[in-house]
């Protein structure tokens, strides 16, 4: 039973999520979450050996944060958003 | 704001008896209504009959306290409400050790009515739960 | 599938709104019901009539208020939260005898059952937070 | 010494009110005079004539009309602020076609340079974040 | 928001002319209203013709991030008004060091109109300064 | 020219708040500021070689939060709080 994390905002959502996460689950950026890719780059890093994450594409270009490219981390569209609600059967949104 | 079901809303409490539910409340107690609301969740959907249960996390650890007095703010007493949860049927109230430890807290600080959740602990019991609600 | 959504977040300080406007926009464009959004804590001032922000903003309410009718969703803000903040209907401005009432059309004033049903009920409950 | 105070925080997710009106009310104890109240940001919010909470939670729209009218204190709530989270007076209300007002009686909606204004005019300003 | 004096309150600019402004602003952009109301405060200031600076700390670096398109969200670019602070009168604005290297940021990567305040610059900064309103 | 700091939580506000005392100010930790005592009491126990640090009463006693003896610490009611903005020429609060 696969579950997709948001989170809103890095400090304690990020930090929360990074201890609820199982391998195998998605994480989503969204809004000031998105910032994680300047702040944490590496736990970033580290995470996506057992998760997937992707990152909010409108969040990402209004707060003009450039995507790591040697990060394998997914911009999605709101279309891509609600498909990740579809693949897995939980969403816990951190915030 | 506890609410019974009403007798027309029978068909949902019904399927509503099929699942179970995990309340995620990690806000600090009294900086707005946020613990409070999240309280208020949990003991309605005990309400319904609904198997429930609680977890504290990052700073919804301090909500569990001891010793609270907020009467000078003034604010209802958080720490009244978690003394008589189990009268509301909210199962088990779960704590994240490693926000304790964050804190510089300690679990004899803490009123004595919680399951200290250590290691991966919270990570695999989110994932045994049907029903998970954040705040 | 059916989703529902939860909100808790207002204008002035979170981004909840916008982002769950946007989401249920592509819900709906998915093929999918979105049977229910609920408005919870500061999520509820969503739901007033009486916001006017400058021309270069969005009316967040008035938003919510064409998406709800348009696609017949169920727009339920929770009634304790909306009272402790200054969000009410008519029924309960007479009820204890404020002054005003200003809970925007569409949406309507209900208990925090109508959450729980919707997570039980629905295939997805996404959150907003604040 | 003449104090001036602006709270940007709303009950629903800040102390900020509550603390501003305990603080207020030990100025007014100490001697001192408090000219001015500026709410800004969701402090916008402690001007709300439609604030109920339940009975064991303070009415802090109310307890702010008291001290205010009772101490003659300027209660201004910044204009910009107040019309994007839906807080209008009479005036504003049918200026902009809104179906109600809800600002309380003992306050005025005015402009940010009355912030300005008494951080420069009075001793102290003391600000009350959310 | 930017609001002229008015005639009648000539007396109060006056007294306004006397001292100077720094608004502390320390929150990200898009979150919620604060940032760009903490930009309007300053801008007001600045209509008083009150000497007026602006100092970035904290999550308001992200402010002056560069290539910011929030048409999606909608939002109003924050970074089209820093690009006209000037034109208003604001006179400097300030970008601490250390909330940079903590966010992982380079100073290339800012909207070039601010000066760096490096070690115990802001401290001392904000001593020198008369009045100081945070947000 | 001394100056009071008031904080109102931890993270951000503290940090920067730390960043911005002068030797001789004051910092008064107010609402959840006041966990500081539980949550960094290592930092407050250097800062206070150089600044005064006080904690807001009704917000200690609100929240449990014990004042740790070893600490040179001092609890103020509304009125100390006031006192406090008397005896400092400026206020700066953190948030």
């Amino acid at each position: 039973m696969a579950t997709l994390h948001t989170v809103n905002k890095n400090g304690q959502p990020l930090e929360l999520c990074l201890r609820a996460v199982n391998k195998g689950d998605s994480l989503l950026l969204i809004e000031d979450g998105v910032y994680a890719l300047f702040e944490t780059a590496d736990i970033l890093a580290e995470l996506i050996r057992d998760v997937s994450v992707y990152v909010l594409e409108a969040d990402v270009m209004a707060r003009g944060v450039t995507n790591r490219d040697e990060l394998d981390i997914e911009l999605v569209d709101y279309a891509g958003f609600v498909s990740l609600t579809e693949k897995n059967e939980k969403v816990l949104s951190w915030f | 704001m506890l609410q019974q079901a009403e007798p027309q809303e029978s068909e949902s409490q019904k399927s509503v008896n099929q699942t179970s539910l995990c309340v995620v409340s990690s806000q600090s107690p009294y900086r707005g209504q946020s613990a409070r609301e999240a309280l208020d969740a949990a003991l309605v959907s005990a309400s319904y009959d609904l198997p429930t249960s609680l977890l504290l996390m990052g700073d919804g650890v301090y909500q569990l306290v001891d010793h609270q007095d907020p009467s000078q703010l003034p604010r209802k007493n958080l720490l009244a409400m978690f003394k008589s949860l189990e009268l509301y049927g909210i199962e088990t109230v779960y704590v994240d050790s490693e926000s304790l430890d964050e804190r510089g807290l300690e679990p004899e600080q803490l009123l004595p009515v919680y399951t200290l959740l250590e290691g991966d602990g919270v990570a695999t019991f989110l994932a045994t739960q049907k029903k998970v609600l954040n705040f | 599938m059916n989703y529902a959504l939860a909100v808790y977040g207002a204008m002035g300080s979170s981004q909840a709104g916008q982002t769950a406007l946007s989401f249920a926009k592509a819900v709906l464009a998915s093929g999918h019901t979105v049977s229910r959004i609920f408005f919870y804590q500061d999520g509820v001032q969503n739901a007033s009539s009486l916001s006017n922000p400058p021309q270069d903003e969005v009316n967040l309410p008035a938003e919510w208020q064409e998406l709800v009718q348009q696609n017949e969703i169920d727009a339920v803000v929770c009634i304790a939260a909306a009272l402790r903040r200054g969000v009410v209907d008519a029924d309960e401005a007479e009820r204890y005898q404020l002054p005003a009432s200003n809970l925007a059309d569409g949406f309507q004033l209900s208990g925090l059952g109508q959450l729980l049903e919707s997570l039980v009920e629905t295939d997805r409950l996404i959150t907003f937070g604040a």
